[in-house]
């Protein structure tokens, strides 16, 4: 997922968006594909997309601002999303959350989510596109060591 | 030599591919049949192997210990699953093809029954479909408990040139995972309710509106999808999976509705109902995974089938959802009428950390906190609501003694702030105002004046917010204030 | 005006020709000052050069 | 004025409910509030306000409703039969006020010293509700320190007094249909934004209805935050474009505070543009001239005089033109900027007191071959329909106009309209912002060469007869058969076919087919057009081709149908309508017919001249052969705006008495040895008529800030004369239009003020005006169908000239921008450009931002290029808004057969870079200076 995404390019990209440009309610789905292509949603783009799905540029800014998937900013090379919801809460993963919050840098974010529908088997983290259950401190610092995201 | 591993999404996060990758090696001969998950999660990975008596099962399997399960030496060895109590205690309905078949096999799923009640209802009148439904006191499975076959009806009788069918699967409250569970491991099941409800009310397009943080899920929809395409399942019906992007308002249908127009997912006013004017603005079915997935049953085993389980006005069956600090957290289905001292102890055997459960929170972030006091309330919707709690999707999330109920009433609010589409005031002001106050209250600030105040706004939020989230999201915190003021004036 | 006389010919010209003739002249007199008809009926008196064969009818019958 | 919460509803459905022990009956479909407000009672609302549909989010018109659960909100809830309502109770009040509690949390309590203070819904719900204290404190989290936006010149923008109900985002999608704001974020950090960045920046058209739509000081006019609330207001009628909409000018004394659309305006409901709702600067901006001023020369200075004298000497030297040269030496200029009364004055002054029929209006060089074209067609020189009428369009047929830029309130409407599901056709060669802009787009856009409109009009009429898609009864019921059936067998000719004639005019035979079908099937179709249909050599012919589709299809006489011209300027079919034109009196009769002379010779006491006049053309032409030496243009600027600048200035050059009418020393008076200043329509009484035939109302905010309106200035250059006029109030003229024009004979002041506006035909018939026209029957009895042969102008490309002009308008500036260009409007157009095709522009090593030098047969001048995907490759593009760019310098003197209107939209010109200047604007830099000192200044 991460690391390989794409650099810009507009020709690709309003390919990309003329390709959904007719689905019904195309926006999310163009939103998603050009995520999926450069893991963030580029400045340049929102002209391309406006212009294609015949929105105000405004739209197009008020929606990737109302979904917290998307990005404006290239990621890290890693994120680790850890579940803070409660069924998670009662398996402890406030300290798993604050054990790895110190190790946020250039490479790796460490992130919020609320749930990850894996509460039988909480606490529940995704470390980049994989879902981990039972999260502990052992399992974050060996993702970490994996990652290679150690500080 | 067939060999059942599961891909759910949860079995995996605990080591389900690195088992089965193991089982290959070690086993060459061995069939490996991917499934989805039985729902006894403490168990995962769980590899079932056939025998002639029936499918025995290991759990959880770790890659290192695989070769046991060849000879039948492994520590965790369960014998035949299905005489596990924990599964021959409950009633499955729903999920009574998830951890058998393989999810993406068309061929499995008609093997066992699948297809059954589509068959049924295309030689039957729509509206004699709607009755169907209707007669079997089926009720919406996201929350509010509206009855299904009212809202079908609606529909049905509106005139429109399109009609839709819109399937919400933004499945987000903590607590529950049944829908991922349903489309991981039995995803034709709710394709075959989609297109019953697109038969019943005249729609021939369907959306499956799938929350991001369930990938799997996704996957899985969008194989079958295409899967049960190529078989001819969908002519005269489509179905389109649609992804969310973090937003757990779109949960409320005419948020999920914004957001399927590819706009913000701000809550719209009702009326006009979805079932009247919809997404864009046609009459539109919108039901929860669970409440499309009952009508295959509904339709091929007769309503009087469906209606005879449950109690009172709460018909069928529920997915409880064991989750939290419990020891056998996972999937029971039943029906509605156990309590929920039943549902804890006698499946999930009491709490993983072993201390005292001191709170249980039903329904998601926005249900209430119940005491032990409170656990031989009957899950069923009316013994909820008179409980001021809420049964919700049917998840138990369970708390031992080390939880701070003032910090859980904080996070009720944290959370719908963080969460809310911002467009009604109480909601959107609120929530922060909310955070604020309980930490005046936990900081001892003019704790009276600030409880009152707490009070007022927690009125305030349900009476005066546009939708459920700000309406309900009092729940957790005036549960937190009735059965543990203690934990506010530490 | 030789141009602007040939444009109003050329657009009554889709009709039969007493009609034609009819109208320009009707136009002429309606919406042309005198001092231009006067010099358009000296231009045809002149040799009409250039000027189409619906416009020379119809400035004839503006002289009389 | 009451604001009902939430629009109204049309329905024949009656519902009655009993609100607060008050019963009440309203059509289904309409809100609790809006019901609740029929009957008096103000429920609390901040969210809600009746020019936007019900949103839902401020939650403060809770209200408890008999058997039902909860508080619903009253916005969003439609009554129902036998519903009972209660607005107040205890636990209503207490929601109302925690609700505001939450509000005033999160806002600045600077009451005092905003500049709302006095005009906020906040303020006033804060003290509805009576909040008393905010139990929350201030200390909370906030969006106080948000940063204001001031980057757009006429209002700000405070975040931190925001409460988020989207009320302005609402007005920019629903009333303006721009779409430039959104909410960016959610939550509580939900906020208003123009899109990530400033309001100057974006997509915005700074049409003012956000800033009307804002309860509180968020959007806020800087001229309130300059000047405080006003204190009284006076309602009129905007002088820009042929909307035509009613404002209210809000005053401090005799200042202009603001200008604010007026709701009741049955032009506009409320909206505005950025012109007429905030570019009124001009006014008073200082280089306005309020001294008469003459001169002998044109090289002299000017000399500021007394009114008196600068009266008696034009009075006196056009005496001695005519006496020396003749009685029809000289001649006049109406403006449609005038009002009816001002104009109508003019013309009477011209054929009374001039003695002779030269009078024209700047109608000349834009819709006089609408007149010329409907009155043959249908018997009336004016459109179809009421701007209402759009609401029931099926299909609208965009021709020749650019709405968004030149009619902006108008296309607001449309826009709406065609978002709830009305389908669009444009013909027009540039791809215009209506062909493709957020949620709206043109089904077919036939982007046809300059000068072949009557092609392809002629075109789809072939298709709707050679397919079989006439209105066969209609047709026979109202339309003269014989001309019909010479038509028909014209129209059907395999020439006049979308596929023999696509090589000329460029469009695909098939789009044009499917267009034709779309206009023929589709409903109720109606026809709007601008000046890409009448400014050509087939200006008239081509109305009349609309007119022949529109009959044959039977898309006439009733609502949502038509053939509509969007008028250019605010006055064009009043001074149409009162008699500027050479050969017509008032209410379009000719000056040969006896019966009327004889009524305005009776009414005048003089005897007038039995034949036409001259023609602006005409009165330059004359001028250059040496007949005609005297001229009063009232309110016009001949010398930028008519085309082929060379011939202008030396017609106007050649005469030995030019009197200039007119707020700024603009070009024209640079020709001028009277210059009299004129006034603003702040600061007189009389009437517009707008494009749908609306006479509104304009009413002096202030004093003529020269001393005298325009009207009381041709009174008195008249009496000069020796013909002796004596009104006491402009309303006395509009009683003498009423008594001598039948279709004006039950237009008064009185009934204007009744009924705020009023659409003409105004008579017996029709005491209320008519919206609609040719209901049941044509004016002129049955319809007539033309055969409109086209005729290819005989202005081509050439090796020399290969590429074809096009001239037109852009929405922040107006016509020749004398107005415009004095106000910040200029932040977004402060110079004309030329929009090229990028094949053409590469071809030619043009880059976008080049200054190009543009040269026609007539002219040459230079602009910097704009290169553009909105032009279709051999077309270029510019505008005329500023006197040095020249536009007119390059245009032709080819006009329409008919009318001479000119043929502004087809010039053949060559593009190439240039290091410079054209000649044309190096003396015109040099002249202009020279032109317009004025002694002592």
């Amino acid at each position: 997922m991460t690391g390989c995404h794409q650099k810009w390019n507009a020709e690709r990209a309003l390919a990309t968006i003329r390709g959904l440009a007719d689905v019904p309610g195309a926006l999310l789905p163009v939103l998603h594909a050009l995520h999926t292509d450069y893991g963030h949603v580029p400045d340049e783009a929102v002209p391309l997309i406006a212009r294609s799905l015949r929105l105000s540029e405004a739209e197009v800014h008020g929606v990737i601002s109302f979904y917290h998937d998307f990005r404006r900013t290239p990621p890290p090379a890693h994120t680790i999303r850890v579940c803070r919801a409660e069924a998670c809460q009662s398996m402890g993963c406030e300290a798993v959350f604050q054990h790895l919050d110190g190790s946020t840098g250039p490479d790796l974010a460490v992130e919020t989510v609320y749930c990850l529908g894996n509460c039988a088997l909480a606490p529940a983290a995704m470390v980049d596109s994989d879902l981990v259950g039972r999260f502990s401190i052992a399992k974050a610092d060996r993702a970490l060591a994996e990652l290679g995201a150690r500080p | 030599m067939k060999v059942y591993v599961p891909r759910d999404a949860a079995a995996l996060s605990v080591g389900a591919e690195a088992v089965a990758r193991a089982i290959a090696r070690l086993g060459p001969d061995a069939e490996i049949v991917r499934t989805g998950s039985r729902g006894m999660f403490w168990l995962e990975p769980l590899v079932e192997i056939e025998t002639p008596a029936g499918r025995v099962g290991y759990g959880p399997v770790e890659p290192e210990t695989v070769s046991s399960i060849f000879d039948g030496t492994h520590p965790n060895a369960l014998g035949l699953v299905e005489d596990l109590p924990y599964l021959k205690n409950q009633e499955r309905v729903t999920f009574v093809r998830c951890g058998v078949t393989d999810p993406l096999s068309i061929a499995d799923y008609r093997a066992h029954g699948g297809f059954r009640g589509l068959e049924t209802a295309r030689n039957m009148a729509p509206a004699a479909i709607v009755e169907a439904v209707l007669q079997s006191g089926l009720r919406g499975r996201g929350g509010a408990g509206f009855p299904c076959g009212i809202k079908w009806r609606t529909v049905l009788n509106e005139p429109a040139d399109q009609k839709y069918i819109v399937c919400n699967a933004d499945e987000g409250d903590s607590g529950n995972y049944a829908d991922r569970m349903l489309m991981e491991g039995d995803p034709f099941l709710l394709i075959e309710g989609m297109i019953i409800a697109g038969l019943a009310v005249g729609a021939n397009q369907g959306y499956i509106y799938v929350r991001s943080e369930y990938p799997h899920a996704f996957r899985t929809l969008n194989d079958a999808v295409a899967i049960a395409r190529d078989a001819g399942y969908l002519q005269g019906f489509d179905i389109d999976v649609r992804l969310g992007a973090g937003a757990y308002i779109c949960g409320e249908e005419t948020a999920l509705l914004e957001s399927l127009e590819g706009r913000r997912g701000q809550v719209r006013p009702k009326p006009p109902l979805p079932a009247i004017s919809g997404l864009f603005g046609k009459p539109t079915v919108v039901n929860n995974v669970l409440t499309l997935a009952a009508v295959p049953t509904i339709l091929d085993k007769g309503a009087e089938f469906y209606r005879d389980l449950g109690m009172g006005r709460s018909r069928g069956t529920l997915a409880i959802q064991l989750a939290g600090n419990v020891k056998h957290a996972g999937l029971v289905e039943k029906a509605f009428g156990i309590t929920l001292r039943e549902a804890i102890y006698d499946f999930g055997g009491g709490t993983a950390s072993g201390r005292p459960l001191r709170a249980v929170q039903v329904g998601g972030p926005l249900g209430a906190y119940f005491p032990e006091s409170l656990l031989d309330t009957p899950l069923d919707y009316e013994a909820f609501a008179a409980r001021k709690g809420m049964l919700g999707h049917g998840g138990v999330v369970v708390f031992d003694d080390t939880v701070d109920l003032a910090r859980q009433a904080r996070f009720a609010m944290e959370f719908c702030a963080i969460e809310s589409c911002g467009k009604c005031t109480p909601c959107r002001v609120g929530s922060t105002r909310g955070v604020e106050t309980i930490d005046k209250i936990i900081g001892t600030h003019e704790p009276a004046k600030n409880l009152e105040l707490l009070r007022d706004l927690c009125d305030l939020m349900v009476d005066g917010s546009l939708c459920a989230m700000g309406g309900l999201t009092p729940y957790p915190v005036l549960s937190a204030l009735q059965h543990f003021p203690e934990d506010f004036a530490r | 005006m030789i141009h602007n006389a040939n444009q109003i010919a050329a657009f009554f010209a889709a009709y039969p020709r007493e009609e034609a003739v009819a109208s320009v002249e009707d136009h002429l007199r309606k919406f042309w000052e005198p001092r231009m008809r006067r010099q358009l009926v000296e231009y045809v008196a002149g040799g009409g050069d250039g000027l189409h064969d619906l416009a020379i009818a119809a400035t004839q019958r503006l002289a009389t | 004025m009451t604001d009902f919460g939430t629009p109204k509803r049309l329905s024949d459905t009656l519902v009655t409910v009993e609100i607060d022990g008050k019963p009440v009956t309203v059509p289904k479909g309409t809100s609790v509030l809006r019901a609740a407000a029929e009957l008096g009672i103000a429920i609390p609302k901040l969210c809600a306000t009746d020019s936007l549909e019900a949103f839902g989010s401020c939650r403060l018109c809770l209200v408890q409703i008999e058997g039902r659960r909860g508080t619903p909100a009253s916005c969003t809830t439609p009554v129902e039969s036998g519903m009972k309502i209660q607005t107040q109770s205890p636990k209503l009040a207490k929601l109302r006020r925690g609700t505001m509690e939450l509000y005033i949390s999160d806002h600045p309590l600077d009451c005092l010293t905003c500049a709302a203070n006095g005009d906020c819904e906040l303020q006033d719900m804060a003290g509805a509700v009576g909040l008393r204290e905010v139990r929350y404190g201030y200390a909370g989290e906030n969006h106080l320190a948000s940063k204001k936006d001031e980057s757009n010149p006429y209002f700000t923008f405070d975040p931190a007094k925001c409460i988020v109900c989207s009320r302005c985002v609402r007005a920019c999608e629903e009333t303006q249909g721009t779409f430039a704001l959104t909410i960016l974020g959610r939550g509580f950090d939900s906020k208003v934004s123009a899109g990530n960045t400033n309001f100057l920046d974006s997509e915005c058209v700074s049409c003012g209805a956000c800033v009307q739509a804002c309860p509180t000081a968020t959007l806020m006019e800087k001229t309130v935050i300059a000047q405080g609330q006003p204190e009284h207001s006076v309602v009129t009628t905007c002088a820009y474009c042929g909307v035509g909409c009613t404002f209210e000018a809000q005053m401090q004394g005799n200042e202009v505070v603001r200008m604010l659309p007026y709701k009741d305006g049955k032009a506009n409901h409320g909206h505005s543009c950025v012109k007429g709702r905030f570019a009124w600067g001009y006014t008073s901006h200082k280089e306005r001239v309020l001294d008469p001023m003459v001169r002998a020369r044109i090289t002299d200075p000017w000399q500021k005089v007394t009114w008196d004298e600068a009266i008696r000497h034009a009075a006196t030297e056009f005496r001695r033109i005519q006496a020396k040269y003749g009685r029809d030496s000289i001649g006049g200029i109406t403006s449609s900027r005038c009002t009816n009364e001002e104009t109508y004055l003019v013309q009477k002054m011209i054929r009374a007191a001039f003695g002779n029929n030269n009078v024209d209006t700047c109608a000349r060089v834009c819709h006089s071959p609408t007149g010329y074209g409907l009155k043959t067609a249908f018997g009336t020189s004016a459109g179809t329909q009421d701007f209402d009428s759009v609401e029931q369009a099926d299909v609208i047929l965009v021709i020749g106009a650019n709405p968004t830029d030149a009619h902006p309130v108008f296309a607001s409407r449309m826009k709406r309209r065609l978002r709830s599901g009305a389908k669009l056709i444009v013909i027009d060669p540039r791809r215009i912002d209506l062909v493709d802009s957020p949620h709206v787009h043109a089904e077919y856009h036939l982007p046809l060469r300059p000068g072949t409109n009557v092609a392809v009009i002629n075109a789809i009429a072939h298709v709707v007869v050679t397919e079989g898609l006439v209105n066969g009864p209609y047709v026979a019921e109202r339309c003269e058969t014989a001309a019909f059936e010479h038509w028909c067998r014209f129209i059907a000719e395999e020439r006049n076919s979308p596929e023999a004639t696509a090589a000329q005019t460029g469009v695909p035979a098939a789009d044009l087919r499917a267009a034709a079908r779309l206009y023929a099937n589709g409903g109720n179709s109606a026809i709007y057009y601008g000046l890409g249909v009448t400014e050509h050599s087939q200006g008239s012919t081509m109305v009349m081709g609309m007119a022949n589709l529109a009959m044959a299809t039977g898309n006439l006489g009733r609502a949502g149908v038509g053939v509509n011209p969007l008028r250019g300027q605010n006055n064009v079919q009043g001074a149409c309508d009162m008699g500027s034109f050479p050969h017509e009196f008032s209410g379009y009769r000719h000056v040969s017919e006896d019966p009327t002379r004889s009524l305005f010779e009776a009414a005048w006491g003089v005897s007038l001249q039995n034949e036409p006049g001259l023609r602006i053309p005409n009165m330059l032409d004359a001028a250059v052969d040496g007949s005609f030496k005297g001229i009063y243009i009232q309110g016009e600027d001949i010398a930028q705006s008519d085309p082929n600048t060379h011939h202008v200035t030396a017609g106007l050059a050649a005469m030995e008495c030019v009197v200039v009418q007119d707020l700024f020393l603009n070009e024209t008076a640079s020709y001028a040895h009277v210059f009299l200043p004129g006034s603003s329509f702040l600061e007189k009484d009389g009437t517009f008529t707008n494009a749908e035939r609306r006479i509104g109302r304009v009413r002096k905010a202030m004093p003529p800030r020269n001393g005298m309106a325009d009207w009381e200035i041709t009174m008195a250059l008249s009496t000069a004369l020796g013909y002796t006029m004596h009104y006491a109030h402009p309303s006395e003229i509009m009683d003498e239009i009423a008594r001598l024009t039948p279709t004006f004979a039950g237009v008064s002041y009185e009934k204007l003020d009744r009924l705020g506006s009023i659409q003409w035909p105004c008579n017996a018939n029709a005491p209320e005006g008519t919206p609609v026209m040719h209901i049941g029957g044509f004016a002129r009895g049955k319809g007539r169908f033309m055969i409109t042969e086209f005729i290819p102008t005989e202005e081509r490309t050439t090796p020399r000239f290969p590429l074809l002009l096009t001239t037109g308008r852009i929405l922040s500036q107006y016509n020749v921008g004398a107005q415009t260009r004095r106000t910040p409007n200029s932040l977004w157009h402060d110079e004309d450009v030329l929009e090229i095709h990028p094949h053409d522009a590469e071809f030619r090593g043009i880059h976008d931002g080049d200054l190009v030098a543009l040269a026609s047969r007539a002219g040459e001048t230079s602009l910097h290029a704009r290169v553009s995907e909105r032009m279709q490759p051999g077309v270029v593009y510019t505008t005329f808004h500023h006197p040095e760019s020249g536009a007119n310098v390059v245009t032709t003197e080819f006009s329409d057969w008919a009318t001479s209107c000119p043929e502004y939209k087809v010039t053949a010109v060559e593009v190439r870079k240039t290091a410079q200047r054209s000649d044309w604007q190096q003396v015109y830099s040099e002249t202009r200076a020279s032109t317009t000192h004025v002694a002592g200044d």
